[in-house]
């Protein structure tokens, strides 16, 4: 599929914004200035990117915990974002859900999940609203390795199969679900899974934006088509800990910094466009430029800004009660 | 105004909300029933008949039948609620929360607050709950305790077939998730019901009886078996107010604080284990809120600590009855 | 596999006690005399005597609503039973249980169950105390074809596989889940899904005792080397309704008929044996005879033996409080 | 006897038994760490560290690792506990029982019921719970209360180092099956922990000081408040009883009855949502078994109906807090 040079920078300018957004937080947190669990998607930027780029607002994705990645790729707004990981009164959810949980319906974001495999069922909803309003939509689920045998996650699968809904199940497999190799928990493999649901299935370098946007679109449209649900298995890594503070000790020691070498999504992305001459360097480094300073903005924004107050500790529970 | 069963009441209030509103779809476990079969179709209607007849009139596409798979449906109901349609999931014993209460307790019911109030889950999920059907352990608890616990949920009990329908439109129109309980043991039995739709607002108790002596305050089926014992008291002059709150979320705090403090002696009645249920909820009330207004006691009438049995002879005596509601009361008045 | 003398009389009396139970449970429960709900295991007696032929007490099974079948071939007592269900004093839980929660931990019997995929996860327990204390002992998990959609059914097969338990997961598809089909309800196929979560999965046809005893063979000897859970799917069909009650419009009318004719268990059972010369028909006759009025018998004494009482209401909630 | 912190009480108790007891195993999701992964074994010991260094010792046959798969897993573990076993397995957040709670609360609380008495089900579970970790709506709750609501299930809820490891040897012995609550926020609090292993009865509660004008009853972590709470209120000669019940099932009605005569006024602390949870429990439990000695109304001190917010400044505000409780102590003093 040959992407427009629009479409390439968009793609391009996703991936670095949640690169960017995500080293930021590292620091932030780091730093002390950032409090809980803050899970981080750096390293996997491809998957978001390549699947979410072709949706629109009327599509619907569910995340998991390490949700900034598809939320910002599905257009949460970065700055509401940031607000809502310092816990401030204008995040995205006014501060009450913090990195686990955020969220934008009206941009078919459904939220960052606290419960591992707790968004399938979701987007079965998501998909099957499409269907019955006809609204042309799809439905994506995110999920880990680790999620992948959560028996939530499966029985989904069987009832977007039966259902035949508008749903893809992408298996974000960063190799770990903690501190656990995915090469132990997963008995069989995601494939034959898939087939055993009667799915098409789709295995994906997660490096490669491009491999990752093709088989993101083949399975998209088959939903768009009214064929069902399909799973895809991207395999990839993640650069930081599991959650912030995680000291990855069941790690290879060289294993980073030799992903980060020869198979960061980023580096890949600019070699190959600067190779076939589709973008500048001077192009990209200034988006680069850009979008550090925009990510800068915001954080130093957020660290300013105001909290929540004791008026907004009850409101939202209900409608109305 | 005809007489219509709880079971007629629960349908027809579907029925009625379904052709109200497309949006209103329902789904569960042989809902319709014979999905993939060679008979007939709409097979069941649910296991006891609750929806049957509805599929034929609007179709698989808005009565979906499920595969035995309550995370995933109960899910997506959640999902669809939060994306534009109005589900009303069954989940068809409460008894089955255990496995799909995250996709309830930790989804519908937080998505408003988590997200900043930028959601809205109209999601109903009617489940069966109750002892007195042989059912054993796995198929007669009330468990409504364990959702009223929960902020985000909304939780109503129909006392007979008018408050079923009433009760069950407003939770269908409603815009938070609400869990509706129906009494398996009730199903056939009747009351007058209108033949229009009509919603009863939540959190606002039903005075079925005033009296001077005792308030009885009762939930669910219980409210009938509360009736039942203030009728055979009024044979010997002891008055009862009963009141039936018919939400456990909203609850009612002014009537129940009200009408106790009229009688100034309460027993709360709750079919449901005893500890950290409804009747230590609205005991813990009076005390917190009422305390000067008591003459007496709070008399708690509720399910012992222990799963329900199977034999009759057992589960006859493991639900709270008329005459112990009966008798608590009459303890309360001779103790004053 | 040949069978010894024994081992076929074993084999048939365990299939004819369970159809002789069931019939007369039919009977009873049609006169009003049983309350509750009743699921009845008649027509699917093979797979129940053909699992558990190989079994020992140190071998545990887990059952489902439907576990009068599974009960009886364990080795679960008849009169305890018959007692059980009419809610007795005597009854195998003391009348507590009812139908649908039979067991006899002490045969190996961990209960029916009440809860749909409510047995699987058990078994990975059993299966792991067989291994961690060497007894050598298997641990099978009947599931029906509507429970190997519940999440709790195919997680507990990834964990099987991931610990390697010996493990034995037999989905019992008798064609239906109340009244919806398995040909619907079940996206992609058993045998796919065996294979999804890497496990070794057999089909079999559950009306024929001794396929079902090959079968059975094998995957208890897999796991009783240590080699791992294997999934076996068992067709066959039910004769009665769901549960006591249920009209099954949902089936094609001669369905039931045409089943009991060409492929009963018990009619194929017999052919085979007398067709091979391995029993006589009147020593099928006599084993018949003597079981029906021995069910017959613990009928009556069960309907006319004493209920359990209000001593008995609040005990057994725990060992101690 | 040394200072350990709550964190390192509970790793001690785990490997006392351990040791004491073969048939004591761990199981949960990166209870030891590194399964299949290159790195060092032993990785992880639980996200917060509770059960790190125990696999070295005991080996991976006795320190399951599990796939993330809590039905499976935790219903293994009532199965192992039916057949032989005494596993131990951590739900990492008590946040997820709602994948899992099938197993727990209709499979292993009900199986001696269910059958006739004849199931012995020596299972812990071992759960954190709680707010103040900037952790958010479903890394947060309390929940005790649905579990304290099941019969055949027994719940202890450890105030500090000493309690924890006492309470945990106990629930390890014990036959019946017991949820285990450890406050994420108190890891690393300190307190004088025996060397050697005891265990302390369940249903007997601790009573931490005695006084004269009110009674306090709080629970897990809200122990520590209510003590602190109970110092301050000290400096204007209001003298404070501080009960700690220990375990909400069995709950020793006993204890809280006598000391709340005593004073004849009563606070009730429960980090949990206010309906159907402990300050309900045991305020029901005082007007209905000791309406005489009361001499004004129970308060209870709760969290709030609402999810936890993520924000600390709003997490702040949710918890209940010394000054609440001693607000609360000081109303009922000047009421009466
Ligand atoms: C139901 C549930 N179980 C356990 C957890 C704790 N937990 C949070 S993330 C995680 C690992 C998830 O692994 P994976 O699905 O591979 O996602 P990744 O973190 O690698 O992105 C675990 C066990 C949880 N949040 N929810
Ligand atoms: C968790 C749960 N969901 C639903 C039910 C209600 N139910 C009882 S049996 C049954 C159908 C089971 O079908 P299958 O697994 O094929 O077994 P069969 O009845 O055919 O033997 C259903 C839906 C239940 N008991 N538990
Ligand atoms: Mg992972
Ligand atoms: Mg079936």
């Amino acid at each position: 599929m040959q992407l427009s040079r629009d479409e390439l920078v968009r793609a391009y300018r996703t991936m670095r914004t949640i690169r960017a957004f995500e080293d930021r937080v590292h620091e932030e947190f780091s730093a002390g200035n950032i409090p809980g669990f803050v899970h981080l998607y750096a390293g996997e930027e491809a998957s978001a990117a390549g699947f979410c780029l072709h949706l629109e607002d009327r599509d619907n994705i569910a995340s998991t915990h390490r949700g900034h990645g598809h939320s910002i790729a599905k257009g949460c707004d970065v700055r509401g974002m940031m607000h809502e990981i310092f816990g401030r009164k204008e995040g995205l959810c006014g501060g009450k859900g913090g990195s686990m949980h955020i969220a934008d319906l009206e941009k078919g974001m459904m939220g960052a999940n606290g419960i591992v495999g707790g968004g399938p069922p979701l987007i079965c909803g998501a998909a099957l609203s499409a269907k019955y309003l006809k609204t042309g939509g799809v439905a994506i689920a995110f999920v880990g390795d680790g999620a992948s045998n959560q028996g939530t996650t499966l029985e989904s699968y069987n009832l977007a199969k039966v259902w035949n809904l508008p749903a893809i199940f992408v298996v974000e497999d960063n190799g770990y679900a903690e501190s656990t190799a995915s090469a132990w928990s997963v008995g069989g493999s995601q494939l034959d899974r898939a087939k055993g649901f009667g799915m098409p299935g789709h295995q994906v370098d997660g490096h490669d934006f491009f491999a990752v946007h093709e088989v993101a679109g083949e399975v998209i449209a088959r939903a768009r088509a009214g064929e069902g649900p399909s799973l895809v298995h991207v395999k990839f890594s993640r650069y930081y800990g599991h959650f912030e503070g995680d000291a990855m000790t069941y790690r290879a020691s060289d294993e980073i910094p030799r992903l980060r070498k020869d198979r960061d999504c980023l580096e890949l992305f600019r070699k190959r466009v600067l190779e076939a001459a589709l973008l500048e360097e001077s192009e990209l480094d200034g988006i680069d430029e850009e979008i550090n300073s925009h990510v800068a903005q915001v954080t130093d924004e957020a660290k300013a800004a105001p909290m929540p107050t004791e008026r907004d500790l009850l409101t939202d529970v209900y409608m109305r009660y | 105004m005809a007489r219509k069963s709880y079971r007629q009441a629960i349908n027809e209030a579907l029925r009625q909300e379904m052709e109200r509103d497309s949006r209103v779809i329902l789904m569960g476990e042989d809902v319709a029933g014979g999905m993939g079969a060679e008979g007939e179709d709409d097979a069941w209607g649910g296991p006891l008949g609750v929806t049957k007849g509805l599929m034929p009139i609007f179709g698989r596409e808005r009565v979906l039948d499920t595969p035995i798979t309550e995370s995933a449906f109960i899910g997506a109901a959640a999902g669809a609620a939060a994306t534009g349609l109005r589900p009303v999931a069954e989940l068809m014993f409460v008894d089955f929360m255990g496995v799909c209460f995250d996709q309830i307790f930790n989804q519908a019911a937080k998505f408003r607050y988590m997200f900043g109030g930028k959601a809205v889950t109209p999601l109903v999920i009617r489940t069966m709950y109750g002892a007195g059907f042989r059912a054993a352990s796995q198929h007669s608890q009330c468990l409504y305790p364990l959702f009223t616990h929960i902020p985000g949920l909304k939780v109503a009990l129909p006392s007979n077939a008018y408050e079923a329908k009433g009760l069950l439109i407003q939770a269908i129109r409603d815009d938070d998730p609400v869990i509706f309980f129906e009494h398996k043991a009730m199903y056939d039995e009747e009351a007058e019901v209108p033949d229009e739709a009509y919603a009863i607002p939540f959190g606002e108790a039903n005075v079925t009886r005033e009296g001077e002596d005792v308030t009885i305050i009762a939930f669910g089926r219980m409210v009938n078996l509360a009736n039942e014992a203030a009728d055979r008291l009024a044979k010997d002059k002891i008055s009862c107010t009963v009141v039936d709150p018919r939400t456990t979320s909203p609850l009612d705090t002014e009537t129940i604080l009200e009408t106790a403090a009229e009688t100034g002696r309460v027993v709360v009645v709750d079919e449901a284990h005893p500890r950290c249920n409804m009747a230590t909820d609205v005991a813990a009330l009076l005390v917190q809120e009422a305390f000067g207004d008591l003459k007496a006691p709070v008399r708690m009438v509720t399910g012992p600590h222990a799963p329900v049995p199977f034999s009759p002879a057992l589960e006859d005596l493991y639900i709270p009855s008329a005459a112990r509601i009966e008798a608590a009361v009459r303890e309360l008045v001779a103790g004053s």
